[in-house]
């Protein structure tokens, strides 16, 4: 589960707990749609999830205010 | 496009995202049953990995601190309400209060273990190495690594199977769409935690000094607030929730492996 | 007998010893000035005062108590307030916010809002806004306001006219005339003409040292002395 | 290694000496421990030094935490296996799977690197553990160039084959010297040491120079490099290449020495904490910990085992340590010694010792 946490609060934004509800519910939708539409997508899915996050907003979607 | 940005904003911005992938993917399935299916899985599988992420992004908000031994709440608290729930086997199907008080029984044990590692772990393995990133990560890595061996001494590599509450099993069905009740209720676990914490956050003075903190410690030592206490506090709170998410996770897979939180 | 007497505090950040033995004494009441070039060890000093650096030997007597050593917060409950340069405020949190975490048991004393209120009207007027969005002048009113919304013996100020527009300096300056009267403030201060006007006692410090003191009177009137210390021209 | 005009330390001498030992011992390991275990073991130890080194140029020289450190070695790895495994054994697919290694594992660093290097370190450590397990999951699922789980086997070039006679005497048998028989496995053993022995010349030769100082002095105090005038992006993304081709070579190395690549020899997360363990427990910032690390911990890994099996045993009675004695919980050791190194020794073995003896 480490990872998917970390993916979670790294797309959510650290430090802020609604970023991190949205992180997880976003992780939670496109495990279970991917994983029923592409299978051997299910694991990058998280992965590329991230990376296109991040280059749109590189420190996440809600990040804490500091 | 800014005038359709603000729109966006308007309507919630980037808590939209959710709602956006749920059309996508309602269009691309097809099948509204199967999509109900699917969204009621994947909102359920959402709350619990917030209950096991909100804790560590608060506490990285507010003491810059990143455990990278949070997992190891997790798995803890895992198999220590798999193994209440296993103890308590006789209690399960003995009727919704019985089975209730055992289930309760298990996530506060995990909730109470949660609290005492955490409050552990933060005087002993985190205190020493405040403000110092790369010390910091090796020692709570270092921390992980004997905390899952620890599980593997105590638990063996075997799969562990958690029993479940006999009215948790089960689903509902409404016409040709089928939900798992087990994934209602965690999602209403899920929500009542987040709303707990939001009111916890704005609407008391100690979540008044969390947010101040997560802002500027500093300032909130020099306004005459001991901020150590509140990262115990904190600190403990994270690792709490982190061993629910965990008892919540065992009961959704009911088949777990120490490797649960590694992975 | 003076408020706050600083005997030979010396403080190291990291490998680098910044203050050398700073000495001074800052009496009771009104305004008391410190001076000194960039760099020079101002803001160490108050910061070590607060506790936010830790500064070995010496000692920091305040109110007849030795607080050199004690925890940031302790020293705050004192009855040291702390006004740093960058503000400090909670950009996330509301102008009330910001001010009612500065209360003690957090509820407002009304005598003491009111005063608030009268000092800086900006604050009353954007009083559920988000600190964040304030101008910097507000921001440093609401900074201010923090300190004195309890009652406290002694106010640090740090460089508070920094960047801001000439009315609002002199607005500030008003302020700090008037909360002067019932709290000692120790104001660091880059901008002299504006020191020259509140302050009653001062000291420089240059490179880690106070280099003079006395009072503002002597001090202003010596141009010889302004030029050696801080490098004015005038 | 100059004595010449600086007095050196007792402790520097000491580090000095046990890298010249554990040098004579590797080169001529063939000969002084004859059983293919023990060839395993320096074989391993070889490839171990290089892979910690360049993973300490990340982290003790330039304070970047990566968990993708296996990664890279397993491109490596995997593209020298799938190269002979599609080619035949020849040096032709050596070159090209090596090429491809190097290739892929330079443009993720580079794509991580610039993407994430300017954010805190905190947030590069995540990007790349998860970066790296998505690698994990991709190499067991892809499983027709990877062959999955179970891996792939395949032949290394025919010089390396244990029948191959390097020498033969008069009756056309192979060649002994020492005892030692001059066959394809001491031909392979030596390929190994050789490029190891090259690798981490390199990565010494770097620390050594002005790079190496631009590094320290990042890792130092960045605001103050970056306002002195480095590109800190820029260095960091380079390191981070420089270590990743680093991985993926001593990875092509290693395949060709074992003639088997799977997730668990090339690309576990097991392997990262072993590297992390050794650096740490060796002493971050200097090479020569990077060695002392490798040797203990290679050396721990295959005879700690029986130790604490022989252990486990002797407490059967009391509960709970038995099992912790267990030979499969060795890490649980090496973790709390890892934890308390951290705290009480920053600087490790090779650290602390070479800083002893520097007052008298």
């Amino acid at each position: 589960m480490m990872i998917v946490v970390f993916i979670v609060v790294i797309i959510g934004g650290l430090g802020s707990i609604e970023g991190t509800l949205l992180g997880a519910i976003i992780v939670g939708l496109t495990a279970n749609y991917v994983g029923y539409l592409a299978p051997k997508l299910a694991l990058a899915s998280n992965m590329i999830l991230m990376m296109a996050i991040l280059m749109w907003r590189p420190s996440g979607l809600r990040p804490a205010v500091k | 496009m800014d005038k359709f940005g603000e729109i966006l904003h308007r309507f919630g911005g980037v808590n939209l995202l959710p709602v956006a992938l749920a059309a996508i993917a309602f269009v691309l399935i097809g099948a509204p049953s199967s999509w109900v299916t699917l969204t009621v899985a994947g909102l359920a599988m959402g709350m619990m990995v917030f209950l096991m992420a909100s804790g560590l992004s608060l506490v990285f908000g507010l003491m810059d601190v990143l455990n990278f031994g949070h997992s190891a709440f997790i798995s803890f608290g895992a198999f220590i309400a798999a193994s209440i729930l296993a103890a308590l086997g006789g209690w399960l199907d003995g009727g919704v209060i019985l089975a209730s008080a055992a289930l309760a029984l298990a996530l506060v044990g995990a909730i109470t273990f949660g609290l005492a590692a955490g409050l552990f772990f933060e005087t002993v393995i985190i205190r020493p190495v405040y403000r110092d990133h790369l010390r910091q990560i090796l020692i709570t890595m270092g921390a992980l690594i004997v905390s899952e061996q620890v599980i593997l001494a105590v638990w063996g590599g075997t799969p562990f199977t958690v029993p479940r509450p006999a009215f948790l099993e089960g689903a509902w069905i409404i016409g040709d769409v089928s939900i798992e009740i087990y994934r209602l209720f965690a999602f209403a676990l899920g929500a009542v935690v987040f709303l707990g914490l939001m009111v916890l956050l704005n609407r008391t003075r100690i979540g008044l000094l969390i947010r101040a903190g997560v802002e500027n410690r500093e300032m909130v030592e020099a306004l005459g607030f001991k901020i150590n206490r509140l990262f115990i506090g904190v600190f403990m709170l994270g690792s709490a929730l982190a061993a629910l998410g965990g008892a919540m996770w065992a009961g959704y897979e009911t088949l777990i492996t120490p490797a649960l939180g590694a992975r | 007998m003076s408020l706050l007497s600083i005997r030979d505090m010396k403080t190291q950040i990291g490998q680098y010893h910044v203050l050398h033995g700073v000495s001074f004494e800052v009496p009771e009441g009104g305004v008391f000035i410190l001076l000194g070039r960039n760099g020079a060890g101002k803001t160490t000093t108050l910061r070590s005062i607060m506790g936010l650096w830790q500064p070995s030997p010496g000692s920091v007597m305040f109110q007849g108590r030795d607080i050199a050593g004690l925890a940031t917060a302790d020293i705050a409950r004192l009855g040291i307030a702390y006004v740093p340069e960058n503000m400090g405020i909670f950009g996330g949190l509301t102008v009330e916010e910001n001010l009612i975490l500065a209360t003690a048991k957090g509820r407002f004393d009304p005598a003491r809002l009111r005063r608030i209120y009268d000092l800086f009207p900006a604050l009353e007027k954007f009083w559920t806004k988000q600190a964040w969005s304030l101008s910097g002048g507000q921001k440093q009113m609401l900074s201010v306001a923090r300190a004195i919304v309890e009652p406290r013996a002694l106010i640090l100020i740090d460089e508070p006219t920094k960047g801001l527009a000439p009315s609002i300096v002199a607005a500030m300056g008003e302020a700090f005339r008037e909360i002067a009267q019932t709290t000692t403030i120790l104001l660091v201060e880059q901008n002299f003409n504006f020191a020259k006007s509140l302050g009653r006692d001062m000291a420089v410090i240059d490179d880690g040292r106070v280099v003079h003191s006395g009072t503002m009177a002597d001090f202003a009137a010596d141009a010889d002395l302004q030029g050696a210390l801080l490098g004015l021209s005038a | 290694m100059k004595t010449t005009g600086m007095k050196q330390s007792y402790g520097t001498l000491t580090v000095k000496t046990a890298m010249l030992v554990i040098a004579g011992l590797l080169l001529f390991a063939p000969f002084l421990f004859q059983d293919i275990r023990a060839l395993e073991v320096a074989a391993r130890i070889c490839i171990f030094i290089v892979l910690v080194a360049s993973y300490d140029l990340l982290l003790g020289y330039t304070g970047i935490v990566s968990f993708a450190h296996t990664m890279f070695f397993g491109f490596g790895c995997y593209g020298a296996a799938i190269a002979l495994r599609q080619m035949g054994p020849g040096w032709d697919a050596v070159a090209i799977g090596t090429l491809g290694g190097v290739l892929v594992s330079l443009v993720v660093a580079t794509v991580i690197g610039l993407i994430s290097l300017r954010v805190k370190a905190i947030f590069f450590a995540m990007i790349t553990l998860a970066t790296a397990s998505v690698v994990l999951v991709l190499a067991s699922q892809l499983s027709q160039i990877t062959g999955g789980e179970d891996g792939i086997t395949y032949r290394a070039p025919d010089i390396f084959k244990t029948a191959t006679k390097l020498m033969v005497d008069e009756d056309g048998k192979v060649l002994r010297w020492f005892g030692v028989r001059l066959n394809g496995k001491l031909a392979a053993y030596y390929f190994v040491f050789t490029t190891s022995l090259v690798l981490f010349l390199i990565l010494l030769r770097v620390t050594v120079s002005p790079l190496g100082t631009v590094l320290k002095a990042i890792r130092e105090n960045e605001a103050r490099a970056e306002a002195i005038g480095y590109r800190v992006v820029a260095y960091r993304t380079f390191v981070f290449c420089l270590s990743a081709v680093m991985a993926s070579l001593a990875g092509s190395v290693y395949a060709i020495w074992l003639k088997y690549t799977g997730p668990d020899t090339a690309l576990s997360f097991s392997i990262m904490i072993d590297i992390l363990l050794m650096v740490v427990i060796g002493g971050m910032g200097t090479m020569w910990g990077a060695v002392i690390g490798a040797v203990l911990l290679v050396m721990a890994q295959y005879y700690l085992r029986d130790l604490m099996g022989a252990a486990s045993e002797a407490v059967a009675g009391i509960p709970l340590l038995p099992e912790l004695l267990a030979p499969d919980r060795w890490l649980f050791w090496l973790g709390i010694i890892f934890i308390l190194l951290v705290y009480f020794f920053p600087r490790g073995i090779a650290g602390t010792l070479m800083t002893r003896g520097m007052r008298t």
